[in-house]
């Protein structure tokens, strides 16, 4: 082998008590939520509240899953998400009689995703801080949604596609459904392809990243435009399935989806995260929101609580890693 | 402040040119949009001049905006209050300057509507008796309800919930609250946190009001899906179209319907009877109609 | 230990022992600084070298042992209490504020007050004093960030001098300074010297060792080895006190055939960098390009790789012209660099080595859509084991390597692009004698293999040893083409100094 | 020789930038409506843009210190109810101490968070932000609180001076110290020189970490100030009043000039830029424009704004040099830590 001393003693990455934390504290996260469900309310462990569970958080799950490749590639975050939901939304049942239920429902997906490249052009190509940037487009993306609709309402038409959201498969909604299928592609987009690695390298050092000839500014805008798509798909499914919609539709959206990812454990400063563990994030959000009720809290005491999570699970991950001596 | 009421006596009987501030809720609302057009057909067929503002749901900015109309010196102010508080010395300032105030669709509280010469709209604490008296009515005043709630601290869901649980207290009803939610009139919210309260409650749910036809349609969404067969009385507000056809239905019991535009129309012709110096009734109602399936096919959704 | 003249114990540092998770990174070392000595630290990558400062600096404390300055004992040690107990650090890497004046770095931390206020006036004139001292024009009002690399380290120097501490740490302060810096260092350090001050200097130089210091103290592996008088050692004695083995061989030289032509520049140029530079590499050749810092080096081999694309001038590479307007181009043209700024440009601290090495191939170890895991891996430790890259963990975060274990993988990710052209940009800056070697080596199979070089340094030694021919830059013009039989460092230094060379 | 011109041209525009926009509204302003350049509105201008004001110079230190406070409208609400509520137990002057205690309180909680946790502070103030607006209505039952003496606050935005009122004197007054105590003293220098390079003012025997709390702690009394003075003038204490001001907060800092990645930035930016903005949305909102349609100016104002400064800084060999040579600075340095 090498005739240098190794000055290192052998160290299995998998053992020190911070990586024990990362790897098992959603599993754990989620095992406590449910015990506590359980306990509490007869009716948590049955599979109707399970479904409910699930089917809560699925549709803004989704931006989460594209929010986790913005954080994870440096992007910070989207805060533009309220704004391109509400277009996905908006456009689709605006179209919804001119063009009929598919083509709109592209259309709206088409438009959201235009906010996300729009979104991807000013902070992958002109590198303007994401925070800026997406509030910036967000601003215009929701004055312009409004302008739209004139301030109001828009009601959809009974079609065959928003009977299709709204139905069950196997006994699981359609919802899920999706959510499942979106995240079975985006986890190993990340942790699996070129693209996933890029990611990772664009967010750990930029500069290093695009000297070694990763597509720097494609991989940041990516990020974003994918984020764009799903906070339209998020849309496109909230319209259908509601038969409504409101400029307001995704309101604090991107709230929600920035805690979920963050509580999956994915860094802000970027350079790591998966998209499973950002489902788990989804899931533990979903959960908290229903034993909030399931216990009878007032549901005001959602930030609270959810706050006090965030707080606990990035502070121990925290003081875990700088204990690693990594910072 | 040289115009205001005194000059508004001197020439009664015309108002054409004279100005009015309008500080509305919000530019994109599906009942506040109407009312902003109602109350602008009827300041241009006064030929007064009318400059909507937009407090976009902040009392906070509604007020600063009500210091800056009065501060421009217009010739009467129109108010959406956002809360009931928090315009307070924006109407003493009004008042020093003689601008009178009419207030539209929300009341403030009773401090402030001493300085407000009028209310025109429907009364939304009204509107949270007459949610109770149906309720409390078609369930014989026995029974589990759960109360979904607008956005917390949000003035209509202050009126909705106040007038409500006043009404109940005062009629001595036998229903019990099991649960109360903030969904923040949004449909979505409403869906989700429905699921949950039918797992948990099932059917002890014997009556739901929720403060806006939107959420009422999201708890009903969440009942479909879960397959359970039970009918709960469900009353909603807002005289929504999608209220009207569940109405049909028979899913929902009834919603109160009111009048968006002619809130507005309203509103605008008694600040001009005001500035006229006519002498108006404190308050100018804009009816609160109870819509259920007796009378749903006769009437037209409020939106 | 003092005999004869009891020359006064300025600094001393008994039985520190310091671990991170998994490393034992010092273990009972003791360290004994004089007042007015030149006391050299030298060691390997890892050796323990910054770690032990960083603990003198307050910025670590040790696990076990004790500090006494100028025969105090430490207590509470803190930076702000090392600093103020006279210790002033110059650290490996910069540790300037980008966004404040020259001046306000300067003083950073002690500004001169008038009243409440910044005495501006104070203030700029004490940092035009200290840069006059230090032999350099620059201009204490500009903004630190738009001074070049090399005058942000002089920057750094002079705010250490300006606190006038009793003992400075320069750790490896020369390892982005020309030589014409480095000889104004040396004034510094020996007036510093002179007026009584104690002064620790680590550096991968054996030779400026030689030449600047007193005593020299060797770590290995975390241990203290030997403190030895300068005059009584030798630079072999040292490497071998250092690797705890004899190096015989440290600037391998296989002597090769040319081949054709791999790269050929012609009129390059780029506004204000460089200016109509034409040069050629062949096959097996290891071309070195010389100059002094700011004489555009960098920004040629930055150009050649599309980081910084030419404004004017053809790139033929193996016979064909590119256009080389972004990295993903040179790569597809067959150029890798190896960046000067290793932990700016080099390395992603938080991925894993095997990450890092697969970087910009990653594209052609997929399918049309996932990564064969198993082919990475399988290439990945073969490379590490061939780069010998200690420890050979590949899953480890490269962060937690020493700088020339990272070097080691920035290099090999490289060579795993198959390039025809590898340009290094300053390949040893910071690298210990055995990585040194270890790095030489690799170059010089990846000659002998058939590329082609271009390389990189400001140790001339390394130039002369290593290169087949040097180009010359001086002031961003090729000023000589030197072959390795007429190579000398004096050849070399009047070109780069723009002396008139008959080439 | 063109393209330099337009450089140029992009340069001044950036730097010149406020005095642009100002004389922009002015001039868009006084065309439009008649009553626009008189006292009465440039009083009222400066009085709106008071409460965003503050809001918007305690997130200028933060900013400049390289962090960021999302916490700083849930502050502000609880500081309004706490105002209020107090009044009767303990007299309006204590009460209004008070509501800016609150404030500086949960800043101090902030700073904790992010300087002994060391939780990343976008990740820690949205935590806040979450924890405290939820407290706020769950304190209040999501209530409004309404004042027993609503006559106290009512000097706050009387006439003052010329076009000032008291609360406006006050935020003047307040950008003026910031910005003396930014620019001409050691310790504002300092929090320049952690926001540009923390670990590099640490070594320079800087308490980094000292002055992240303390602009935190000063975001937290801008932000109880803020509050304060909101729930006086309007008599009420809302737990929503602080929901909706983050943007516009945030939108004022940068505006003005100051960097989100931290080292730059200037309180008299801020105040530029919260004027401009306030005067924009007061001259729109005059004009009888949509909030909504307001809204899309003022993000295409934002975007285009921040793009020219990119492109404008980006310009030339010289600045991606000087982007280079900042990488040397090290990240990885580790910050000190007290115990051993
Ligand atoms: N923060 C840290 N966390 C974990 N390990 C560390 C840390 N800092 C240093 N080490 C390890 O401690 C050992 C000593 O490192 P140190 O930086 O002191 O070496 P050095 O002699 O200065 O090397 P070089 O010549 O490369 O600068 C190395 O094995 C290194 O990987
Ligand atoms: N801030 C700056 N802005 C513009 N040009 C600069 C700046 N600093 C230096 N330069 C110029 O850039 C050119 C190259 O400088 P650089 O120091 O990178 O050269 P180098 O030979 O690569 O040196 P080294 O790699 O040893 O630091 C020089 O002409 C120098 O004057
Ligand atoms: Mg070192
Ligand atoms: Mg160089």
């Amino acid at each position: 082998m090498n005739q240098l001393v190794a000055p290192a003693k052998s160290l299995d990455k998998s053992k020190t008590p911070g990586a024990l934390f990362s790897t098992l504290s959603i599993p754990i996260a989620i095992l406590v939520l449910v015990v506590i469900g359980s306990v509490a309310s007869p009716s948590f462990l049955t599979v109707n509240n399970l479904t409910n569970v699930l089917n809560a958080n699925s549709a803004v799950g989704l931006i989460a899953l594209g929010m986790t490749f913005v954080m994870v590639s440096g992007g910070l975050a989207d805060l533009s998400v309220p704004a391109n939901v509400a277009m996905g939304a908006l456009v689709t049942l605006g179209a919804q009689e001119s063009m009929g239920t598919g083509l709109a429902a592209l259309m709206g997906l088409l438009v959201a995703s235009m906010g996300g490249v729009v979104n991807g052009i000013l902070i992958g190509y002109l590198r303007i801080n994401p925070i800026i940037a997406t509030l910036g487009t967000g601003s215009v993306l929701l004055g312009l949604s409004q302008l739209l609709v004139g301030g109001g309402i828009v009601y959809a038409q009974p079609s065959a596609l928003s009977t299709f959201v709204k139905s069950s498969i196997l006994g699981i909604p359609v919802f899920i459904w999706i959510f499942i299928f979106v995240a079975l592609i985006l986890h190993p987009l990340l942790a699996r392809t070129s693209f996933g690695r890029w990611s990772l390298a664009v967010g750990g050092n930029y500069q290093a990243a695009q000297a070694s000839a990763v597509p720097v500014r494609f991989t940041k805008a990516a990020a974003f435009a994918m984020t764009g798509f799903l906070a339209g798909l998020c849309g496109v499914l909230l319209a259908l399935s509601n038969g409504q919609a409101r400029p307001i539709i995704g309101t604090g959206y991107e709230f929600v989806a920035i805690t979920a990812v963050v509580i999956g454990g994915t860094s802000v400063f970027g350079g790591n995260g998966s998209v499973l563990r950002t489902v788990g994030g989804v899931l533990i959000t979903a959960l908290i929101g229903n034993l909030i009720i399931l216990l009878g809290f007032p549901s005001q005491a959602t930030g609270l609580i959810t706050g006090a999570i965030v707080l606990g699970a990035v502070g121990i991950d925290a003081y875990f890693r700088r204990k690693a001596g990594r910072l | 402040a040289d115009s205001g009421t005194d000059s508004a006596s001197g020439d009664a009987g015309s108002v054409e040119g004279k100005s009015i501030c309008y500080v509305t809720l919000a530019n994109s609302h599906p009942y506040v949009t109407p009312a902003n057009e109602g109350a602008q057909a009827a300041a241009d067929a006064a030929g007064v001049e009318l400059t909507i503002v937009s407090e976009e749901f902040s009392a906070q900015t509604g007020a600063e905006q009500l210091n800056s109309c009065v501060s421009r010196g217009v010739d009467g102010i129109l108010l959406w209050p956002a809360d009931e508080n928090s315009y307070l010395p924006g109407l003493l300032k009004a008042e020093q300057a003689g601008i009178p105030v009419v207030a539209i669709d929300t009341r403030a509280g009773d401090e402030s509507m001493e300085l407000i010469q009028s209310f025109a709209g429907a009364d939304k604490y009204d509107q949270g008796k007459i949610s109770a008296q149906q309720l409390d009515g078609a369930l014989d005043s026995t029974g589990g309800i759960v109360v979904i709630a607008g956005q917390a601290g949000n003035g209509t869901e202050i009126a909705r919930s106040g007038g409500f649980l006043d009404e109940l207290e005062s009629m001595g009803s036998g229903l019990e609250i099991l649960a109360t939610v903030n969904a923040d009139f949004d449909q979505q919210k409403a869906l989700v946190a429905s699921r949950d309260l039918i797992t948990k409650f099932g059917d002890q749910i014997k009556g739901v009001y929720a403060q806006d036809d939107t959420m009422a349609k999201g708890f009903l969404q969440a009942l479909e899906e879960s397959g359970l067969d039970f009918v709960p009385v469900v009353v909603g507000i807002n005289g929504e179209a999608g209220a009207f056809d569940n109405i049909r239905e028979g899913k929902q019991f009834s919603t109160i319907l009111q009048p968006p535009f002619r809130n507005g129309e309203l509103a605008i012709e008694t600040l001009i009877s005001v500035m006229k110096g006519e002498t108006v009734p404190e308050m100018v109602p804009l009816e609160n109609t109870i819509v259920d399936i007796d009378n749903v096919d006769d009437l037209e959704p409020a939106l | 230990m003092t005999t004869e003249s009891t020359p006064a114990v300025a600094l001393r540092m008994t039985g520190i022992t310091k671990s991170f998770p998994g490393v034992m990174a010092l273990q009972d070392v003791d360290l004994e600084i004089n007042e007015g000595e030149v006391h050299a630290i030298v060691g390997e990558n890892g050796a323990g070298k910054s770690t032990l400062m960083k603990i003198l600096a307050g910025f670590y404390q040790p696990d076990k042992g004790e500090i006494e300055v100028g025969g105090r004992k430490a207590t509470h040690w803190t930076p702000r209490e090392a600093r103020s107990r006279g210790i002033g650090m110059i650290y490996q890497e910069l540790n300037l504020v980008p966004d404040l004046s020259v001046a306000e770095n300067i003083s950073l931390g002690a500004m001169p007050k008038r009243g409440p206020f910044v005495d501006y006036r104070a203030m700029n004139a004490k940092a035009a004093a200290v840069l006059d001292e230090l032999d350099t024009d620059i201009d204490p009002g500009t903004r630190l960030g738009d001074l070049s690399i090399s005058q942000q380290q002089l920057v750094e120097i002079a705010k250490v001098v300006a606190r006038q501490p009793n003992i400075v740490v320069f750790d490896e302060p020369t390892s982005s300074l020309g030589d014409k810096e480095t000889r104004v260092l040396f004034d510094v350090i020996t007036k510093m010297r002179d007026r009584g001050i104690a002064i620790i200097y680590i550096s991968h130089r054996l030779q400026e060792v030689m030449e600047i210091g007193d005593r020299v103290t060797v770590l290995r592996d975390g241990r203290h080895i030997e403190t030895r008088d300068v005059a009584g050692i030798t630079p072999d004695e040292m490497v071998s006190l250092m690797v705890g083995r004899d190096l015989n061989e440290m600037f391998p030289k296989f002597d090769l055939e040319l081949g054709e032509q791999v790269l050929s520049v012609v009129g390059a140029s780029r506004a204000g960098q460089f200016d109509n530079v034409t040069l050629d590499v062949r096959k097996h050749e290891i071309v070195g390009l010389a100059g002094l810092v700011g004489s555009g080096r960098t920004e040629v081999a930055r150009a050649l790789f599309g980081l910084d694309p030419l404004e004017e001038g053809t790139i033929t590479l193996a016979g064909k012209t590119v256009k080389i307007r972004s990295p993903r181009q040179g790569v597809a043209a067959g150029v890798a660099l190896v960046p000067e700024d290793r932990k700016g440009q080099g390395i992603i601290p938080g991925l894993s080595v095997r990450e890092n090495f697969t970087l910009p191939v990653i594209t052609r170890i997929t399918n049309a859509l996932l990564i064969f895991l198993g082919k990475e891996r399988k290439i990945v430790t073969e490379l590490a084991d061939r780069l010998k890259v200690n420890p050979p963990q590949v899953e480890r975060p490269l962060n937690v390597f020493s700088g020339g274990n990272q070097q080691k993988v920035v290099l090999g990710k490289w060579l795993l692009s198959e390039p025809k052209l590898l340009i290094l940009d300053e390949p040893t800056r910071g690298v210990d004698v055995g990585a040194k070697a270890d790095i030489h080596h690799i170059i010089g199979e990846f000659a002998q293999d058939g590329g082609g070089v271009l390389m990189i340094s400001s140790e001339l030694p390394e130039l002369l040893a290593v290169c087949d021919r040097i180009f010359v830059l001086h002031e961003g013009v090729i000023s000589a083409e030197i072959s390795r039989a007429d190579a000398t460092e004096e050849s070399v230094m009047r070109a780069a100094t723009g002396q008139e060379v008959a080439a | 020789m063109k393209n330099f011109d337009f450089a140029l041209l992009g340069t001044r525009a950036v730097q010149y930038r406020l005095v642009i926009m100002l004389v922009a509204v002015a001039v868009f302003g006084g065309l439009s409506l008649d009553d626009f350049l008189t006292v009465n509105t440039l009083q009222s201008v400066l009085d709106r843009a008071t409460v965003v004001g503050f809001l918007a110079l305690g997130l200028t230190p933060v900013l400049i210190a390289g962090q960021i406070d999302l916490s700083i409208g849930s502050m502000m609400s609880m500081a309004g109810i706490t105002t209020i509520f107090m009044q009767p137990v303990i007299g309006n002057v204590p009460a209004a101490a008070a509501g800016v205690a609150v404030g500086i309180l949960i800043g101090a909680v902030n700073a904790l968070m992010v300087v002994v946790f060391k939780i990343n502070s976008l990740v820690a103030t949205l935590a806040t932000l979450l924890i405290f607006a939820s407290l706020a209505l769950l304190l209040t039952n999501s209530y409004p609180l309404s004042s027993e003496d609503p006559i106290f606050g009512l000097p706050l935005t009387a006439d003052f001076l010329w076009i000032l009122t008291p609360r406006s004197a006050i935020f003047l007054t307040a950008a003026v110290l910031m910005f003396v105590w930014l620019k001409l003293t050691p310790t504002g220098r300092n929090l320049y020189a952690v926001g540009s390079d923390a670990p590099a003012a640490t070594s320079s025997g800087i308490n980094a970490n000292g002055y992240i709390a303390t602009s935190f702690i000063l975001s937290g009394f801008f932000a109880g100030l803020a509050g304060m003075m909101q729930s006086l003038s309007t008599a009420a204490g809302s737990p929503v009043a602080g929901a909706v001001m983050l943007i516009p907060a945030i939108t004022a800092v940068v505006i003005g000039g100051t960097r989100l990645e931290g080292g730059r930035g200037s309180s008299l930016a801020t105040l530029g830029g919260v004027l401009a903005l306030g005067a924009l949305t007061t001259a729109l909102e005059y004009n009888g424009v949509p909030s909504y349609t307001q809204a899309i100016y003022t993000g295409l104002l934002l975007i285009l704004l921040i793009s020219l400064d990119r492109i404008v800084s980006g310009h030339g060999g010289a600045s991606s040099r000087a982007q280079r040579s900042v990488r040397v600075a090290p990240r990885n340095t580790p910050l000190p830590r007290r115990n051993a």
